[in-house]
Order: C-alpha cells, then sequence, then structure tokens
C-alpha cells in the first residue's frame, strides 16, 4: 500500500464530498448510540403533535392572546429585553380571518400570518433569524437568476 | 504624478491624521497601542516612497535597459 | 469549575439585545469584526487585478479580465459575505450562528458562480454540495443542543456546564463542511485559482474568521 | 490637557521601540538561522546581519506598480502584514491578552501570503497564494492545542498561564503533544522549513515574486517580527515564568529554539504541496485525537 498514492487520491476535488459525507456518516454512527436527556422546561415549547388540530383553526402554532390587548403565551430568554412580547402574535388580516373561519386547516398553510415563514418575527423574539432566513433564500436566488440571464455569454 | 508617488502621499496622510488621533483623543493604553500597530506601517510605507530614488525609465510604465 | 467568557476571548465590554438573540461584544470578537468590516471596504475599493495565465502546450501568456457585470455581482456577494462574517463575530446565539454560517456559504459559491471557467465551477459545485450536506450536522447539533438545555443563549450556556462534547463535536463537523478547512479544503482551493483577487479574498477572510470565532463558541459552551 | 497628550505620545513612543527592538531581535535571529543551515550545508554563509541590510537596502529601491495589480489590495496588503504581526506583539508580549486573539492574528497572516499572491496578477504569485491555501492545514492542529490547554489551565488569557505555570511548573511536559504542534507551526513558519512550500524556489519566490523594493522591505519587516512574537509565545505559553520573566534569558531561549529549528530546516528536504498538507493533517488526528481523550477525562 502506498501512502502517497492514498493522498493524491483524497485531494482530488471529486473526491472530498464523498470523504466528508462518509466521515459525517461516521461521526453520526458514533453519536446514535450516545445517551442523552432532554430537558423538560423548554425555551420554545411546541404542543404535543396533532393535540390542537380541530380545537382551532390556526393548529400548529395557535399561542392564543387577542392582538394589541392580550399578549400572547409566549417564553423568552429575555423577557427584560421584550416588554410587547406576544402583543400582535395573534393578529390575522381580514382575509386570513375570514379564511381560518371557514376551514379548519388554516394553520397549515403558508399564508397563515402566524405561522409559516414569519412567526418568529412575529413572537417578537428571534427577529435576527427571520431575517437571515430570508436573506439565504434571496441570495441563492440573486444568484441563480444572475447564471439565468448570462448563461449566453462567453469569455 | 506617477501612481506610486500618489500612493505614498496617501498613505502619509492616512498615516498622520491617524497618529494626530490617537495622540489628541484617546485617553485609553490599550487603544494607543493598537493604533500605533495601525498607523505604522503607512507611516513607513510613505516616507520610503518619499526617499525613493528618482525613476530611471524613460518613459512610465516602461521597465529600465529592456527595450519593449 | 468556575469559568466565563472573560478568560477565553479577552475582557467583556457589553451586549446589544435583538430580542432573544444578543449580540455581545469582548476585546476577540470586537477586533474580528472591525478586520472583517474593514476588509469589506478594502475589497470594495479595490480594483480585480488582471491575471496572467500560462498556455499549456502553447506560447505566451493568456491575459484574463474580469468584465463589469461580472464585477458587479461579484462585489456584491463579498460584501454581503463580508458583512455577514463581521456580525457571526459579534452573534451569542447558536443558531443565529449556523445561519450566518449557512448565508456566509451560499454568498461564498455566489462569489465564484459567475466565473465561467470550467475547473472553479466543478469545484465550486463539489464545494457547494459539501456546505449543503454540513448544514445537517450544524443546525441539527443546535437543535441537540436546544433539546439537551433547553436554550441556546452563549451567555447562557457559558454560566454553567451541561457535558456537552458530543454535540459540540457534530456542531464543528458542521463548521468544518460549511468553511471546507483541513482535509476538505481541496475543492474549495481550487476555486481560488479564479482571477479578481479580492472577492476570492473575501472567502478565505471568512472562512478562517469562522474557524477561530468557533473555537471560541465551542471553548464557551460546555 | 497637556499632561494627557505627553502620555499619549510618551506611549506611542514606547510602542514604537516595542516594535523596534522585536524587528531588530526577529532580523538577527533570522539571519542567524540564515548562517547556520550555510554551515551545515559546508558554506560559510552570509553575516548575520544580513537579514536587516536585505531590508534596509529593498527600502531604498525604486518600485513600480504592475500594470497587472489590483490597487489598492497589492500595496495594502504588505502594510497588513505589519499591521497583523505589531498587533500581536502588542496584544501577546506587552499586554498579555488571550491567546486566541493571537491565533485569530496569526490566522491572519495567510491571508496576507493569499491577498499578496492573488493581488498581483502574476502567475508565480497566484501558485503561491493558493499554496498558502493549501496549508491552511497547518493551523487547524493550532486550535486544538489551544483546547488542551485551555482544559488544563481554564484560561486562554496568557497572564494566567504564565501563574499557573509559576505554581504547577512548565506546560510542555504535561502536554507534549500540544507543544508539538505549536513546534511544527513554527517550523513550517521558518524560512526553508519542509513545509515552506509556499516560498518555494521552483515559483520564483512564491507570493512576494511580484513584490519587490520597499513592499518586500515591509513583507521582511513583518517575518522578523512574526519570528519574534512566535518565539515569544511558544517560551511563554509552553516554558514558563522561568525564562518569559527576565529578558535576557528569553533572548537565550529564542537564540536555542532557532538554532533546533534551524538544523531541522537544514536536514530536512521540502515536501510536495500535497504530502506537505497531508502530514499536517496527520498531525492535525493526532493532536485532535488528544483533545478528545483530554476532554473526555475531565
Amino acid at each position: 500500500m502506498d501512502i502517497g498514492k492514498i493522498w493524491n487520491y483524497i485531494s482530488k476535488p471529486e473526491v472530498v464530498p464523498r470523504l466528508f459525507a462518509a466521515f459525517l456518516c461516521l461521526i453520526l454512527a458514533i453519536e446514535f448510540f450516545v445517551p442523552t436527556t432532554y430537558y423538560k422546561d423548554q425555551l420554545y415549547p411546541k404542543d404535543i403533535p396533532q393535540s390542537q388540530i380541530f380545537k382551532s383553526s390556526l393548529a400548529p402554532y395557535d399561542r392564543g392572546g387577542v392582538p394589541l390587548i392580550k399578549p400572547a403565551d409566549i417564553k423568552t430568554q429575555y423577557p427584560q429585553f421584550e416588554p410587547i412580547r406576544g402583543k400582535i402574535t395573534a393578529y390575522l388580516t381580514p382575509l386570513s380571518q375570514w379564511l381560518s373561519e371557514k376551514t379548519p386547516y388554516f394553520g397549515t398553510t403558508i399564508v397563515s400570518t402566524p405561522g409559516g415563514i414569519l412567526d418568529e418575527i412575529l413572537y417578537y423574539t428571534r427577529g435576527m433569524d427571520t431575517i437571515l432566513e430570508s436573506l439565504t433564500l434571496l441570495i441563492s436566488f440573486m444568484i441563480f437568476s444572475w447564471i439565468y440571464l448570462n448563461r449566453e455569454r462567453v469569455e | 504624478m506617477t501612481p506610486e508617488k500618489k500612493s505614498g502621499i496617501i498613505s502619509l496622510i492616512i498615516g498622520i491624521i491617524g497618529f494626530a488621533c490617537i495622540i489628541f483623543y484617546s485617553n485609553n493604553v490599550l487603544l494607543i497601542y493598537l493604533g500605533t500597530a495601525l498607523f505604522t506601517p503607512f507611516m513607513i510605507y510613505g516616507i520610503g516612497m518619499m526617499v525613493n530614488p528618482k525613476t530611471k525609465r524613460s518613459e512610465e510604465g516602461r521597465i529600465p535597459f529592456r527595450g519593449w | 469549575m468556575s469559568l466565563n467568557i472573560d478568560s477565553i476571548a479577552g475582557v467583556f465590554y457589553g451586549y446589544i439585545p435583538f430580542g432573544d438573540i444578543v449580540f455581545y461584544f469582548t476585546e476577540f470578537s470586537l477586533i474580528g469584526f472591525i478586520i472583517a468590516l474593514f476588509f469589506t471596504l478594502v475589497v470594495y475599493l479595490t480594483k480585480p487585478e488582471k491575471q496572467l495565465e500560462f498556455q499549456i502546450g502553447d506560447f505566451g501568456d493568456k491575459l484574463n479580465y474580469v468584465s463589469l457585470e461580472e464585477l458587479k455581482i461579484r462585489r456584491l456577494m463579498a460584501i454581503v459575505c463580508g458583512i455577514c462574517t463581521a456580525f457571526a463575530m459579534l452573534t451569542g446565539d447558536l443558531f443565529d450562528y449556523a445561519l450566518f454560517l449557512a448565508v456566509i456559504g451560499i454568498a461564498n459559491m455566489g462569489i465564484v458562480s459567475a466565473v465561467k471557467k470550467e475547473g472553479v465551477l466543478s469545484a465550486a459545485f463539489y464545494y457547494g454540495i459539501i456546505a449543503m450536506i454540513s448544514t445537517l450536522p450544524l443546525f441539527g447539533a443546535s437543535a441537540l443542543i436546544l433539546a439537551k438545555t433547553g436554550t441556546l443563549s452563549i451567555l447562557e450556556l457559558a454560566k454553567n456546564s451541561h457535558d456537552l462534547l458530543f454535540q459540540k463535536i457534530i456542531y464543528a463537523v458542521g463548521m468544518v463542511g460549511e468553511t471546507g478547512i483541513a482535509p476538505f479544503y481541496a475543492a474549495k482551493a481550487e476555486m481560488f485559482r479564479a482571477p479578481g483577487a479580492p472577492y476570492i479574498l473575501m472567502i478565505h477572510l471568512s472562512s478562517l474568521l469562522i474557524i477561530v470565532r468557533t473555537v471560541e463558541i465551542m471553548l464557551n459552551v460546555h | 490637557m497637556d499632561i494627557i497628550i505627553l502620555n499619549n505620545i510618551y506611549h506611542v513612543i514606547d510602542a514604537i521601540s516595542y516594535g523596534l527592538y522585536a524587528f531588530l531581535v526577529g532580523g538577527l535571529l533570522l539571519g542567524f538561522h540564515r548562517k547556520i543551515i550555510a554551515r551545515i550545508q559546508g558554506r560559510p554563509g552570509p553575516p548575520i546581519i544580513q537579514y536587516l541590510i536585505h531590508t534596509f537596502k529593498y527600502y531604498l529601491k525604486e518600485i513600480s506598480i504592475p500594470i497587472t495589480a489590483g490597487n489598492p489590495l497589492y500595496i495594502f496588503m504588505a502594510l497588513m502584514g505589519i499591521m497583523v504581526w505589531l498587533t500581536a506583539l502588542y496584544l501577546g508580549v506587552v499586554f498579555k491578552t488571550s491567546l486566541l486573539i493571537l491565533i485569530g492574528l496569526y490566522v491572519l497572516q495567510k491571508i496576507v501570503e493569499h491577498g499578496c499572491g492573488l493581488s498581483s496578477g502574476s502567475p508565480y504569485g497566484k501558485l503561491g497564494g493558493v499554496r498558502s491555501v493549501f496549508s491552511a492545514a497547518a493551523e487547524v492542529p493550532l486550535f486544538a492545542a489551544v483546547g488542551i490547554i485551555y482544559i488544563l489551565t481554564q484560561s486562554l488569557i496568557i497572564k494566567d498561564i504564565i501563574s499557573y505555570q509559576l505554581l504547577n511548573g512548565p506546560i510542555i511536559f504535561k502536554l507534549p503533544f500540544a507543544a508539538f504542534a505549536f513546534f511544527i507551526l513554527l517550523i513550517s513558519k521558518a524560512p526553508n522549513s519542509p513545509f515552506g512550500i509556499v516560498k518555494d524556489k521552483s515559483i520564483v519566490s512564491g507570493y512576494i515574486t511580484e513584490h519587490f523594493g520597499i513592499l518586500e522591505s515591509l513583507i521582511l519587516i513583518s517575518d522578523a517580527i512574526a519570528w519574534f512574537v512566535l518565539l515569544w509565545l511558544f517560551i511563554a505559553v509552553f516554558i514558563g515564568p522561568i525564562v518569559i520573566l527576565n529578558p535576557l534569558l528569553t533572548l537565550i531561549g529564542m537564540v536555542i529554539l532557532t538554532f533546533i529549528i534551524s538544523i531541522i530546516c537544514a536536514l530536512t528536504p521540502l515536501l510536495t504541496p500535497n504530502h506537505s498538507v497531508m502530514l499536517q493533517i496527520l498531525i492535525t488526528a493526532l493532536v485532535i485525537i488528544d483533545l478528545l481523550h483530554k476532554s473526555a477525562t475531565i
């Protein structure tokens, strides 16, 4: 076995992703058997799956509360920085209000205001994440559109 | 003015402004040291460009003694 | 064990709250932040170099230019990458940091995607695959840490011990893939052969600063 | 008001003289390094002050910016080398702050190499820059070493590490792997080292091919300061207060370290890029296993 040959082989770009995937599999396979614990008092609690269904039309995302009057039930890491948290979490546009009265599955659609992309910004706790999530999409769209528009260009 | 001379003058100006700032408007020792680290190279480069010998090239952008 | 951020990253100066996500300033993160922003400025001001290339099996050299429209998109991506790197130095939240890494990874591919060279593009493709795979360990590890400790804030996690060694290993593996260090650098190093030094340099700067910052987080969270 | 300004001027002079001291010591040590290599190879070699003479000679040489260069990055990179190492000198040697910041600054040295190589547009410079990116593997053992040191001393502030060694003796005997990783780093930074693929003579001068005249002089200055800072760091972190608290002993320690490194550099061949990187990765793997072992036992 020639170690130089192995070294040269793993320095090729097309081999590197395979190598990384194998490495990742190894790590995750080891991690699978590592005992771990679950902390009950979670910071961002979720309801048990299917527990809200048919009780509320906003199904998985219903946090209660009345917009601008009664704050919703939201736990945060630093309550001192967020004096008005949960006040607008329950806000629905007139159209969504009408839709939510018609169907019990409104909360599962992406257009439902509490939930989907915008839930965290409305929970008023993790706004920075929401910006970055949309930025990721925006940048990939920009790259794609530039490449698409300039696909005919030659050097 | 050649671009080399211009870069020297610009870096000298940056260096002098930087040193003036850290001498007159600073009261933190760490900040003075870091400012010195930041602006000393500009000063070294600027002074070096001032004492740079006059070019031997016949024309700008041409290398001496080699034609072309 | 009494551990705190002061003994790792130097003097703690303060924080900016963005809701639950707190940006904090230490000596280390301030220096990283200033370097990243300063570099972004230099990259913005710099004109791309014209690269001389050997011709194999032929005489003479080929001069590579970066055309104006290519320059615009690449400069934009480099600036996005620089600003994200600068704020990734400050953020005090594991999930937010992972998101910053994802944005940096995509911006890195954007920087080279405009180059019409086969070798560079295929290297970028392989790097993209690695970056995509590595989002699994990155976000998965932050989810595991949240499940085990109930919080994502680095400041809270640094206060007392949680026995997070294996979660931290997965997080580090995700970082390794996203920045492409050591054995997985080959795909990324090929990308650096593209013309346009200042933008390419931004890829390198962001990944190096991110590695150091990840080491700081790994030491803080315990 | 005047007192503050006078105080500030005093601090500035203090800082500059520190930098000058580091440059002179580093330059002399690098000259010494060259001399020893020459003697081992059976040549008389240049005088020890040759490095400083070179620096001053290049400082007074004319430069012209190549038409292919991307400005202002081309000039800024040479300045940045000095900025990085002066900052490392002040934060490390003078203020004794966090080791992590110094590692971050060391990592910026890669940016300087890469930027110098790529911003000039020269094919040789580009090869040097790409090789510098390849050899980024040399930094990874450093991070693992930092982790090991932290597990042992519970602090990364250099002041705390020194006071820990005052109580418990030098770290080098407790953490031989971390010290070895750091030593490999010193070797890879030395001129003519087996890991010196960045300045391989087959690619002319590597990344400084197009940085001539005053720009090369700036890079030589930064290299001299870098050599001083890295040797100081090795002595401070691994050998400890016995040597570091006395400037004369520190100098003697630096000379001895330079001597050892020169002998290694003179007797080893230059590795090819792939092999150099892979050897460094093997060392990394060794140090990471040590790190995992240490953190699992605590």
